[in-house]
């Protein structure tokens, strides 16, 4: 039920051409994404989606439409051949889906390799309930070291990229 | 081969088809972006739907449960949404500093600057 | 046994007010009718939902997590509707009057 | 009981939702967007009691804490932009 | 923005209990749904709500952008030094069980300091995208 919602959403959100509308139902989204990620037991991944889409994507968005424009124009080309890659590319994707394991599978190859050491050995290990934390920072404590230079590259690009160091220094000056 | 087992896999890669389709059929750089997060959480829903275990809860260990669904690809996405906001905020600022250069966003608007730019 | 009972009750008056905010978020003519649809019902059906998970958990930690969900509740979505229909009044929305209704019968 | 709640929750967002889509200015959005936030708040809680698992709710108390600021920087968005008043 | 009274009171009203609301996810992260990157997340969030009411002028003045990026190097130094300091103790980077005499403690150590270098990284760094794009007139 909720994974139709979402897909709607997202179709409506690429359809409109007034791109305020088209953010608020990204907002829309999100909102339906931390919904089903309860729902499938993602409880840190809910966490996270709420945090970054309960503000700070709409307000980022509402700032880039508002320094550039409101409309998109309508385009030029008839989108036959965009369309037909995509649809091929889903085609293909579905065809893949058929060897999957079934959806929730205990039996999966997802499931049987390094997640149940994760579940029985991290409490004893680390001493937090938590499992996703430990393996955050703990197991994968190296990948999230990247992530998070990840961010701060992304920050910094912003920040020259918008020129807010430089602004600053200018009013320094003066 | 049910319809039920795979329904997360198709909605996802139905997703993931919006997304390419916005990505490559329109001219906007912000519907671009847009297309680029809906491709993106196309992703993290297939993630998802492969770490849930049916008739598990969530991964905090307490009394009470002993199945639970799998931490690993709930950490790849945890971190993951944080990264694709980053991003998308880079996108947003690449499209206002080309809006400031080149006065559209429009694809094709800008393709045709770059050309006559290069006739010159 | 009368908690239980109780807490049905609040849950499905919750939902039944829901439902009907909903309803008045489709049917009704403009912006600002809608506001008020959806902040109405909203703050109360989610209060009597609120109340009804509450008698259902009884006196814990869960209970003091929904009171304060309930408060935060109460202080934003008033604040939310006012600020939405500021904004559409400052765009120039005209609010809808009756004169509309016969405008648009025919 | 719960679950009964649930339902009523989804048939009010998927209301919300066809506003949201049908909704001739973008206000009626913005105002969709708010209402199935608070549904939203009030499904996670619903969801917990129905998983057992009630420490859910701290998903829900933060989106009831943080869901306004997206109409709140529409507002400030509408009073910035001095642009021409369109759909 | 600063004319809108309703506006303004629940932003004094709400933006303690976020900020408090961000420091108890990132300090429960271990126990229940949390940790770093969300609480960072939470903490941007209640300054952007200041800055979208009050302008962005005052919130850049309680949070000025030198300090937004220092902190943000800050936050991935940390990170990056509780790897050198389990080298330093013996063990391989990032290995927090040296940190204590029990590894399962060294560990528990290990992750709240990781993660508050996390929510720090994050936090300036939403903050510093946002400041950036709503500085721009």
């Amino acid at each position: 039920m909720l994974l139709v919602f979402v897909l709607a959403t997202g179709i409506a959100a690429v359809w409109l051409r007034n791109l305020l509308a088209s953010a608020m139902l990204l907002g829309i989204y999100s909102l339906l994404m931390a919904a089903l990620w309860v729902v499938l037991d993602a409880v840190d991944v809910a966490f996270t989606e709420a945090a970054v889409g309960a503000g700070l994507t709409t307000a980022l968005m509402l700032f880039a439409i508002w320094l550039t424009g409101r409309q998109e124009k309508p385009p030029v080309r008839k989108p036959w051949f965009p369309l037909a890659g995509a649809l091929i590319t889903g085609g293909l994707l579905i065809f893949g889906t058929i060897d999957m394991p079934k959806f929730g599978d205990p039996q999966a190859p997802a499931q049987v390799h390094v997640a149940p050491y994760y579940l029985e050995n991290a409490e004893a290990q680390t001493g937090v309930p938590n499992v996703v934390t430990s393996v955050l920072a703990s197991y994968r404590g190296f990948d999230t070291l990247g992530e998070v230079t990840v961010v701060f590259t992304a920050g910094m690009g912003v920040v020259v990229l918008l020129g807010g160091l430089r602004r600053r220094r200018r009013t320094d000056e003066t | 081969m049910d319809v039920l087992g795979h329904f997360n896999y198709w909605v996802a890669i139905a997703l993931a088809m919006v997304g390419l389709y916005a990505v490559t059929a329109r001219g906007h750089l912000i519907k671009k972006l847009i297309g680029l997060s809906l491709f993106q959480t196309s992703v993290f829903l297939l993630f998802i739907s492969i770490g849930k275990v049916s008739g598990g809860t969530a991964p905090i260990i307490a009394e009470g449960f002993t199945v639970y669904s799998n931490p690993l690809t709930h950490v790849l996405i945890l971190t993951a949404i944080v990264v694709s906001v980053a991003t998308l905020a880079v996108g947003l600022a690449l499209t206002v500093a080309i809006k400031r250069t080149y006065g559209t966003e429009e694809d094709d608007e800008i393709e045709a600057l770059d050309r006559a730019e290069d006739e010159q | 046994m009368v908690l239980d009972v109780l807490s049905w009750i609040t849950i499905s008056a919750g939902a039944f007010f829901i439902l009907a905010g909903g309803i008045g978020l489709i049917r009704l003519p403009d912006v600002f009718c809608r506001v008020h649809a959806a902040g109405l019902t909203d703050t109360v059906g989610a209060g009597l939902m609120l109340t009804g998970l509450m008698l259902q958990a009884g006196a814990t930690l869960v209970t003091v997590k929904l009171v304060l969900i309930m408060v935060f509740l109460i202080f934003t979505s008033p604040t939310a509707s006012y600020a939405l229909a500021h904004a559409a009044l400052l765009d120039g929305i005209k609010p809808w009057t009756k004169a509309d209704r016969k405008e648009r019968k025919p | 009981m719960f679950l009964a709640a649930a339902a009523a929750l989804l048939a009010t967002m998927a209301l919300g939702l066809t506003r949201a889509f049908a909704g001739p200015t973008v206000y009626d959005r913005v105002l969709a967007v708010n209402s199935i936030g608070t549904k939203t708040v009030l499904l996670i809680a619903v969801l917990g009691f129905l998983m057992e698992r009630p420490d859910f709710l701290d998903i829900s108390l933060l989106y009831a804490l943080l869901n306004f600021i997206g109409t709140i920087a529409v507002l400030r968005f509408i009073r910035q932009r001095r642009g021409p008043v369109g759909n | 923005m600063k004319d809108y009274f309703v506006l303004r009171v629940m932003a004094k009203l709400l933006i303690p209990f976020i900020l408090l609301f961000g420091f108890y996810v990132q300090m429960h992260g271990d126990y229940g749904p949390g940790g770093g990157f969300q609480a960072g997340v939470i903490i941007a969030a209640a300054l952007i709500l200041y800055a979208i009411v009050f302008d962005v002028g005052p919130a850049r003045r309680v949070a000025p952008m030198w300090m937004l990026v220092a902190l943000s190097c800050i936050g991935v130094l940390l990170y990056a030094s509780v790897g050198v300091a389990t080298m330093m103790a013996g063990g391989q980077f990032l290995e927090y069980g040296v940190l204590a005499h029990d590894p399962a403690h060294g560990n528990h150590l290990g992750i709240l300091i990781i993660e508050i270098g996390v929510g720090v990284a994050v936090a300036a760094a939403m903050l510093m995208i946002y400041f950036s794009f709503a500085g721009r007139r």
